[in-house]
């Protein structure tokens, strides 16, 4: 076939950044993000939950929500949606062949831009409230 | 890996360079059982690193005739069968200078004689056609020359001939011959660089068609057959500047012929005598004169990029003191009649364009040799796609 | 073009049939603006002849000589070695990736030229079609058709460098899908959007955009293949409303 | 042809499906940040602020729309990683099942979920 013996555990060598272009570091974010994103969506779904289970249940749990280390993964969570939305757009733009030529510059310019929306989020999240 | 079963006559041929692939084709066709090995992989001799130039032949209308009109007979039958990998365009002979100019008649009579069409253009009208061209150009001929990618045409006969049943063995270094008794060529001893292993193959009759090495295989059996290597350099660069090739309208001389490519374009060639032809080092010197040679040719070439320099022996027949006296027609040499060897042809000499009329000459004496009466059918249809060559055998059939 | 010559090893990937691989190092004596190809046919004629590696016309047109140069697909043959190392350092020379493995520097490359041969790749295109539209770049044109070989010099190195083609076992890579565009540019045959419209075909890119990186000679492969997911809507649009209309 | 497995057509539809839903939830995400932050500056921090939220049927449509979007983009998305893992037809047609039940279950425990919150408030 045309690689030699796909296996998946080769799969592992898609997160290699080496010699790799600024597109592939786009790929390799997204698709980590992705998953995060949607291990995030089922515990989202599930803490949910806990609203049907009446006030106490809900309260206690956002209690727990506001220690650092939980605030310090939501951010994380909101870094990877920016991440993974903005650089969507990017993907979702060149798949109708509009910017592909400046891809690069697509790329930079919105991953500064989730950097900046996560350092804003961090700053309402950990000094704000 | 000794052939049972023996229905059709087999013929082994060394080498698989244009020569090698177009006589596969050739003997295929005529129902003989065909394999070809070469210590490369296609075209990677001197075939893979020519310029491409399809010749029209007008390079030698005055002093090689017969040289220029098999290379316009052949420059026809390529284009109509090998145009999946043929650029043409069309070419100019362009003289600069009054040299060049007192060249024109003899250029236009010589022409005439091999068959050659060629038409004098204003040079103002030339300029206007390629506007790249040197400005203070005297004189043009328009010649029916024509541009190939090289492996692409030695693939495409590689392909039909695979396509006829015919076997190539790649990285399959040749390394002996095999003799039955009465000193006859029977077979021969090779190295499969693959797998590195080593084994033997017999056949009816084995075809040495390795160029400009040819000497060098034929000495492990004590034939011989004088073939000077000629090297020349060739240099690209990285803008396609003109559509047509452009020669110089003199004698056949170095830095002659500037030839489109694809995005490149390539300026030919010195030629030199050189005994150990295995690798060839690329001599500096000879790439400035190449571009200065382009720059007369096509003054823009001076804002190119050199994108590759590469250097290929030409194999040349006979023993001259320059390179460029000595013929360069090609020759078939029947080992029977010139060392007593029964069994082994070689095929040598000749230019790229006449690959398929030196496959179909050589052909004729193999078949004559095993007694066949199958004739050339090579010029008659198009070949078959060059991508074919790599499908896994019976994929096409 | 300095005269002084470089200290180089090569370090080249090994692979006899079945046996394990490994690394050979050669050290050379080079002119830096020797390319890379040079150094290992010299290896080739001068230190060991069982290294085996394809190359035929050395000046970027047959497309026989790509391989990975210190991890990166280049082709070898238009490679300065003043390019890939310093003097005294190092190359390390491995065989493309995503195809397998003959010998030594030497991969299979039936399959890919199988899928060219599908999406009717066209090797000679009129000189006039055969740049990519947004290129500033025109050839020299008076008016007459001429004709050109094409671009695409079909090395592989775009399916070495696809992060898609690494695992995806029937993914048709950017060669084929690039070819199809252009083709389809040229001659509009429905067939082509048929066999590019799947989920091994245009649908499985994920913009790495590693193709259009590694490319020799200018095909854009990554712009083609959004070109193509354009056509491929464009076609279903106007099919919808047909059968409707 | 070599290329087209069993599912030819279904490349282009699911990429669309992708990219709509992804724009969606970019946009219905956007729109949570700001709503949210107008009803409960700091969020919906406790039981009597969600419910009070859900008492608008516009956040329970676009909260649904919303699951929607993402339950789908996120399982199209696995699935395209996980077809670039090669799994043979067979076990692929295992694993569309499988994506098809977890989504339409996430889908149903959501709307549940918010139909239950809503109809606290009265």
């Amino acid at each position: 076939m045309m690689n030699n013996q796909p296996t998946p555990g080769k799969a592992l060598r898609w997160f290699d950044p080496r010699h790799r272009q600024p597109g592939t570091w786009a790929f390799i974010l997204n698709r980590i993000t992705a998953l995060g994103l949607t291990l995030y969506l089922a515990l989202h779904l599930i803490m949910l939950g806990k609203l049907a289970q009446g006030p106490e249940a809900y309260d206690s749990f956002i209690a727990l929500a506001k220690t650092p280390w939980v605030k310090f993964g939501e951010l994380l969570v909101i870094s990877a949606g920016l991440i993974h939305g903005l650089n969507g757009i990017r993907i979702a733009l060149t798949s109708f062949g509009i910017g592909v030529t400046v891809q690069r510059q697509l790329f930079w310019s919105f991953l500064t831009l989730a950097l900046i929306g996560s350092a804003i989020f961090g700053y309402f999240m950990f000094f704000v409230h | 890996m000794i052939r049972m079963i023996q229905t059709k006559a087999h013929a082994i041929i060394i080498g698989a360079g244009f020569t090698g692939c177009a006589l596969a084709y050739d003997l295929a066709r005529r129902g003989l059982a065909v394999t070809v090995l070469d210590r490369g992989e296609i075209a990677s001799g001197t075939s893979g690193r020519t310029h491409g130039l399809l010749h029209s032949g007008a390079r030698y209308c005055v002093n090689d005739q017969e040289s220029a009109v098999e290379c316009i007979q052949e420059n026809m039958i390529l284009r109509k069968i090998a145009h999946q990998c043929i650029e043409y365009n069309g070419g100019f002979f362009v003289a600069l200078n009054e040299q060049d100019l007192a060249y024109g008649p003899r250029f236009e009579v010589g022409a005439q004689q091999c068959g050659i069409e060629i038409d004098a253009i204003a040079p103002q009208k030339a300029r206007q056609l390629e506007p790249n061209l040197n400005p203070d150009v005297l004189a043009v001929y328009h010649v029916p020359d024509g541009v190939f990618d090289p492996l692409r045409l030695a693939l495409a006969f590689a392909a039909s001939a695979r396509f006829f049943g015919a076997e190539f063995l790649p990285y399959h270094e040749v390394e002996n011959f095999l003799t039955n008794g009465q000193g006859a060529v029977s077979g021969i001893k090779f190295w499969n660089r693959l797998t590195n292993s080593r084994s033997e193959l017999t056949a009816d009759l084995v075809v040495n068609a390795t160029g400009a090495w040819a000497g060098v295989i034929l000495k492990k059996i004590g034939a011989s057959v004088v073939v000077t290597p000629t090297p020349g350099i060739m240099v690209a660069y990285d803008c396609r500047l003109v559509n047509r090739v452009i020669n110089r309208l003199n004698e056949p001389g170095d830095g002659d012929i500037l030839i489109p490519q694809r995005r490149m374009v390539v300026i030919g060639t010195t030629s030199y005598e050189a005994e150990e032809v295995d690798y060839i080092p690329v001599e500096k010197e000879q790439a400035i004169q190449m571009n200065r040679d382009a720059i007369t040719l096509v003054p823009r070439v001076a804002t190119c990029k050199q994108r590759g320099v590469y250097m290929s022996a030409r194999p040349l027949i006979g023993k001259g003191e320059a390179g460029r006296s000595l013929a360069r027609t090609f020759k078939c040499f029947d080992h029977r009649e010139t060392d007593g060897i029964e069994g082994l042809v070689t095929i040598t000499g000749g230019k790229a364009t006449t690959c398929r009329l030196m496959a179909e000459k050589t052909a004729d004496l193999v078949c004559q040799k095993l007694g066949i009466s199958a004739v050339c059918e090579t010029a008659g249809e198009p070949l078959r796609s060059y991508r074919e060559y790599y499908q896994p055998s019976g994929a096409n059939r | 073009m300095t005269d002084r010559l470089w200290h180089v090893t090569f370090s080249i990937y090994r692979k006899k049939a079945d046996q394990p691989p490994f690394y050979q190092d050669f050290s050379l004596e080079v002119d830096p603006d020797e390319y890379v190809l040079d150094g290992i046919e010299r290896i080739w004629a001068f230190h060991d002849r069982s290294l085996t590696f394809r190359h035929a016309c050395h000046h970027s047109t047959c497309g026989a000589c790509g391989m990975l140069v210190n991890g990166v697909e280049k082709l070898t043959c238009i490679t300065p070695i003043r390019e890939v190392t310093k003097d005294g350092g190092k190359i390390r020379v491995e065989p493309l990736r995503n195809f397998p493995i003959l010998s030594d520097l030497v991969v299979d490359m039936s399959e890919f030229y199988l899928r060219m041969e599908q999406a009717h790749a066209l090797q000679v295109v009129p000189v006039a079609q055969s740049t990519l539209p947004y290129e500033s770049l025109r050839f020299p044109d008076d008016g007459l058709p001429h004709e050109r070989l094409n671009d695409c010099i079909e090395c592989g190195m775009c399916v070495s460098a696809c992060p898609i083609a690494l695992t995806a076992a029937n993914y048709q890579g950017p060669a084929a899908l690039a070819a199809a565009q252009q083709t389809y540019s040229l001659t509009s045959e429905k067939s082509l959007l048929a066999l590019v419209d799947c989920a091994d075909g245009v649908w499985r890119c994920h913009s790495g955009f590693e193709c259009t990186a590694v490319c020799p000679s200018n095909v854009d492969p990554a712009w083609r293949i959004m070109e193509l997911r354009r056509q491929v809507i464009r076609h279903r649009i106007k099919r919808i409303f047909r059968q409707d209309g | 042809m070599l290329g087209t497995r069993p599912k030819a057509r279904e490349g282009a539809f699911l990429w669309l499906i992708k990219i709509l839903a992804g724009l969606s939830i970019v946009i219905v995400l956007g729109i949570h940040f700001v709503v949210n932050h107008l009803v409960a500056p700091e969020g919906l921090l406790n039981y009597a602020d969600v419910i009070r939220y859900y008492q608008n049927p516009w956040v329970v449509t676009m909260e649904i729309f919303f699951l929607i979007a993402v339950v789908t983009h996120a399982l199209i998305g696995i699935r395209s990683i996980l077809l670039d893992l090669n799994p043979s037809d067979s076990f692929l047609s295992i694993l569309n099942t499988i994506l098809i039940v977890v989504g339409v279950g996430a889908v149903a425990y959501g709307i549940w979920l918010a139909l239950e919150i809503a109809s606290r408030g009265n």
